[in-house]
């Protein structure tokens, strides 16, 4: 066991902080939800990969830096650490790069990704339908063969699609074959939304912003080189995508670390007034915020040795999710009557952390996922 | 960055499971309850042939020379067969402190040190133990067994056999102050820590076991969602106090400045994680 | 000894909440995010014309003399319909304590009353309030619109328009003091509570509707375990902090020493309750 | 809505209370649930049944003061403020007595209440048996009919009977009708358990108590005047007994109120030393318990007034059983290191409370029951 970082790795943290601090922009951006706000977030972004900052991951020829998982959770720590902007190209970068890496051709691979680390190409996912939610399986959006021109039509419905109403391009399910059982005949497409056909309608959220859309496929071709990991494999293609997605890289341990200390700091600044019992909460979410790191060292340490997480990463997604409300929660707790205020960053934070238990799989599946593939309990 | 056990510890942590398995199955923590001593003797002996009572002593006292990091997996296995031996007190707190002779028995078995710390009115195996390491004011004290007088009470737990202890603190018995004192109750904890782990992980796998097979309603317990909910809650705390422990041990090991915080996080996780676990098992 | 409603309280109760479906459905809820006042102006003067506005003024001033024990089932009704109105200010705050003109006009519903408390540095529905009871130190006191500054600021409920208020106190505008602050202070928190409670019931209604009807693997969804027992634990928190809401109510309308107590604890149930039942909304 | 209570209510609480405050014996009595400590018990009820405490609510002719159902409240407010000792006919007088006052015969009514009130004959019951628990339905043990005798012979073992090695006599479940549906087919039967051919076998809990039995019934005859509620009409007529176990008889509010102030005196003791988040929890539970008492209130009144309260009764059995364990493990945290002590009454009603989310219908079962029947939900 050696919990220290090598020299070459506090070297890779210190640039990444300096780079940071000197370019994180103050006052925060508005929210990467609304039009005008994801359009800033994009010149950021455009940043961070000029500076070679937004894939760190990545191969260099699609502009990484090969760096580590080590380098990775570094940078994610110094990220968040310098409360830098939400990442509005998280869904291409976390969920479906690693879905292209994996399946996607060396064509593909080059045609996408560094359109995707630019910021150039954003992406939102296609997955939830009307009547598909916690039951992805039961995806009805077909895709039918155009043999003559090479390559499928099209027609369906996606909806909670992130920032849909926003992005340029959309990866998801769709059935290519409807004799097969649920689970076969899916196949995951890539999909231009200025393709003939599609329509996207954003949707406010309570809170007033546009950040959802559905999604509407009428006879939308999409040719051959667009399907990704082979015809009526989707589901398994899909699923490879859904264990990172819940797994290691799309909340990072960086995130609640950060989150952690500025609830400490809030508690600082109202404890005079504040409940005693509140302070074992801060002091509680502050453990589960390093046990979350540690837990993640484990687990990289793990990757490294070649081994699989697989199931792990249900315990992990339960976690982190329950851990964010939880964060906010107190934060709130500690606010008193201002966190009602619709500019109290606790509260914005609050709003989005009450989805973490329901997006990506719900907590209800997740449980089920770890009482049946950890523990080996019966699935009926 | 590595944060692993090496393929020795585990090796090591393999063997005192084998062991533990073998000569401290339930029958024994039962026997245990209503015996003379609370005790197991046998298995005991078992620990010191092994090497497990002198772990962290030196190899010139004929322990093995090793750390709380290489020891912290052998006391979760401790927790996990329930052992009903001072083993904590024994070796985590009191082994280090002792002069070498001392250390020598102590690392083959041939005494028992019981440890009684201020906070606690009670020092558990005080009755069978040879020598005492007693806390007054901040510093401790190692007295013999002769030299206090016990007045025993009874726990739930019936092999935790308990005592109030009188007794003299002399600068002749003297073994510990201030920071070598904050270290004793350092390893102290991190010890229960593990221990409670290993509780755990045995508690949520006798659940599984018995929601695999019993029976109601035509189904297995084991496959009713309300089930799997409280086993997979149970089993996600777990996952994320295990690993507090054991950077506690490697704090510990390396003398880290922040030790005595993470000793706190992990034993306030392994506490909870715990309780969790023994709520689950308990209604399931 | 009888826990229960009267027959004509029950009456009332079931009018106001058919006025509230009628006048009040989502719809115009959300209207009020984005209208210019944040509120419904319809449905407050239907309110006035029912008697509710003035329900605890004298009979001699417009209202219906009645009590804090009658006004608990209607507050709890404006809870359920999240009718966004500043009700609990106007008439369980302020109403008792105006000079009989001033209250007739707000028994009325012809001017509206906000309510400030220190604790809270936000004044809601100010801008649209003709006369606001503002706390200064231990009294309270009645300023007209005209004479305080507002500084809006921006809720996340798009209905409650919140400004800081700044103002003097003087000894004309004094309202209340010591033992009638107290007083005002409980109507407040027992107005709340109430609202909690018919908001929590609302939520569980409508969650258990969309889990009847909801289909995921082939079934509906309320029809998993899961799903149910998330349910059951917000109806069981809900069922337990009813009473305390009325047995609170019942203690204003007769002066029960202990009121405040009861107050605080329907104040705490309430809220608990609501919370559960919006989390267990939130994740169905 | 009144509040309070009547002269004659007040003056019937001032006569339990000097009757208690003269004669709950102190110290304490060692534990029911051992030979020694039921033997003394069993003096104690006889006291009561002398002095017309032990059965106020039961008609005069058999032991009671026809008490009203808020003197009844009032009785057990006051028996447990005096920590007057646990009731070891409970099971009888509050489990079977319900049952023999709506199907009994006036003959069984006559034969069987008095004794059961006086503590002559001692009642246990015969529900569970190794694989029917939660599942009660599944009941295996079987009487067949012997008609040239008058009466039927019980075959079949029970099992977590509580106190069932001292008690005198069984009440229980057994098949008639093997060949009809789960559900039915099932009869109640009473079984004196000197008959013979039935064994019991204690057996120790983890404490050391032998507090609950195993019953071995083998050929055992029971006379057709020992059927209660008629043959094969077993499950509606035990339902009626589980209603009122989970309703207002078993666990009556004065219990946890008088637990919620030993709680506070606990707190007051030793608040210096502990740590101020365990005061919100003190408080928390003092809430519950007056909201138990008043919801319990709300119901009498129901039920004065005719009403039923039927499903209900699962979520007082929900909140009852989960109030008891908090309160006892507030006191253990506040108690520290002596919460371990063997003789620590707090410890021993902890252990108690543990089995309350068990016994009686689980509370996995009665959150299904306030699902089904209280909200409606589907039951597949």
């Amino acid at each position: 066991m050696d919990l220290t970082y090598s020299a070459a790795e506090d070297a890779f943290r210190s640039g990444a902080r300096e780079w940071l601090e000197a370019n994180v922009p103050s006052p925060a951006l508005p929210s990467g939800d609304t039009r005008d706000g994801f359009a800033q977030h994009l010149e950021w972004e455009r940043k961070l990969f000029d500076a070679r900052w937004a894939v760190v991951s990545w191969p260099e020829q699609f502009g990484g830096r090969d760096a580590s998982l080590w380098e990775w959770l570094i940078f994610e720590e110094e990220y968040y650490r310098a409360a830098a902007p939400q990442r509005v190209t998280q869904n291409g970068i976390f969920l479906l790069a690693p879905t292209v890496f994996e399946f996607g051709t060396p064509e593909q691979q080059a045609r996408i990704l560094p359109k995707m680390a630019s910021g150039e190409e954003t992406w939102c996912q296609g997955w939830s339908e009307p009547d598909a939610g916690s039951d992805l399986a039961a995806i009805t959006s077909r895709a039918t063969r155009d043999a003559a021109a090479g390559g499928w039509r099209l027609t369906g419905q996606k909806t909670w699609t992130t920032r849909g109403a926003f992005c340029t391009h959309l990866f998801g399910l769709f059935r290519t074959d409807p004799a097969a059982e649920r689970h076969r005949g899916l196949t995951y497409f890539l999909v231009p939304l200025d393709a003939p056909g599609v329509t996207v309608r954003g949707f406010g959220r309570l809170d007033g912003d546009e950040g959802f859309a559905e999604v509407f496929l009428d006879d939308v071709f999409v040719p051959d080189h667009d399907v990704l990991g082979g015809v009526d494999q989707g589901w398994r293609v899909a699923m490879a995508t859904t264990g990172s997605e819940r797994g290691l890289t799309l909340r990072s341990p960086g995130r609640f670390l950060a989150t952690a200390q500025r609830l400490r700091d809030l508690y600082r600044d109202v404890c005079e007034h504040a409940d005693p019992a509140l302070r074992d909460e801060v002091i509680q979410a502050s453990i589960d915020a390093e046990a979350y790191q540690l837990q993640t060292l484990q687990t990289v340490t793990k990757l490294v040795d070649g081994e699989q997480i697989g199931a792990q990463s249900s315990m992990v997604k339960l976690f982190w999710s329950e851990l964010d409300v939880h964060l906010h929660e107190t934060a709130l707790q500690l606010l008193g009557p201002r966190a009602e205020l619709a500019g109290e960053p606790w509260m914005n934070g609050y709003q989005f952390a009450l989805s973490g238990p329901i997006y990506a799989g719900t907590n209800e599946i997740q449980r089920n996922v770890v009482a049946e593939r950890v523990l080996g309990l019966p699935r009926k | 960055m590595r944060f692993a056990f090496s393929d020795d510890q585990l090796a090591f942590r393999d063997a005192v499971r084998d062991l533990l398995e073998r000569e401290c199955p339930p029958e024994v923590v039962r026997a245990a309850w209503t015996n003379e001593t609370g005790r197991t003797d046998h298995v005991w002996k078992h620990l010191a042939d092994m090497g497990v009572l002198g772990l962290v002593a030196p190899e010139s006292s004929g322990g093995l020379g090793l750390t709380m990091l290489d020891l912290v997996l052998v006391l979760e296995e401790t927790g996990r067969a329930a052992l009903p031996e001072p083993i904590v007190e024994h070796t985590a707190v009191a082994l280090p402190l002792l002069p070498p002779d001392v250390q020598a028995a102590a690392a083959a078995g041939s005494i028992t040190v019981a440890a009684g710390l201020i906070g606690d009115p009670f020092v558990p195996y005080a009755e069978s133990a040879d020598l005492l390491v007693l806390q007054h004011d901040v510093a401790l004290y190692a007295v013999a067994g002769n030299d206090v007088q016990l007045t025993p009470d009874a726990s739930i737990d019936g092999s935790r056999r308990l005592s109030a202890v009188q007794w003299d603190p002399s600068a002749d018995t003297l073994v510990a102050s201030e920071d070598a004192l904050a270290d004793a109750l350092e390893r102290g904890a991190l010890g229960v820590a593990a221990q409670l782990v290993g509780l755990a992980e045995r508690m949520i796998e006798m659940t599984v076991e018995y929601a695999r097979h019993r029976e109601q309603f035509g189904a297995p317990i084991g496959s009713f969602q309300a089930v799997k909910h409280h086993l997979a809650n149970a089993r996600v705390k777990l996952e994320f106090a295990r690993p507090l422990v054991y950077r506690a041990a490697h704090s510990i090991a390396h003398d880290d400045p922040d030790r005595a915080i993470h000793v706190s996080m992990a034993k306030a996780q392994s506490s909870d994680a715990a309780a969790l676990a023994h709520r689950c098992a308990d209604r399931v």
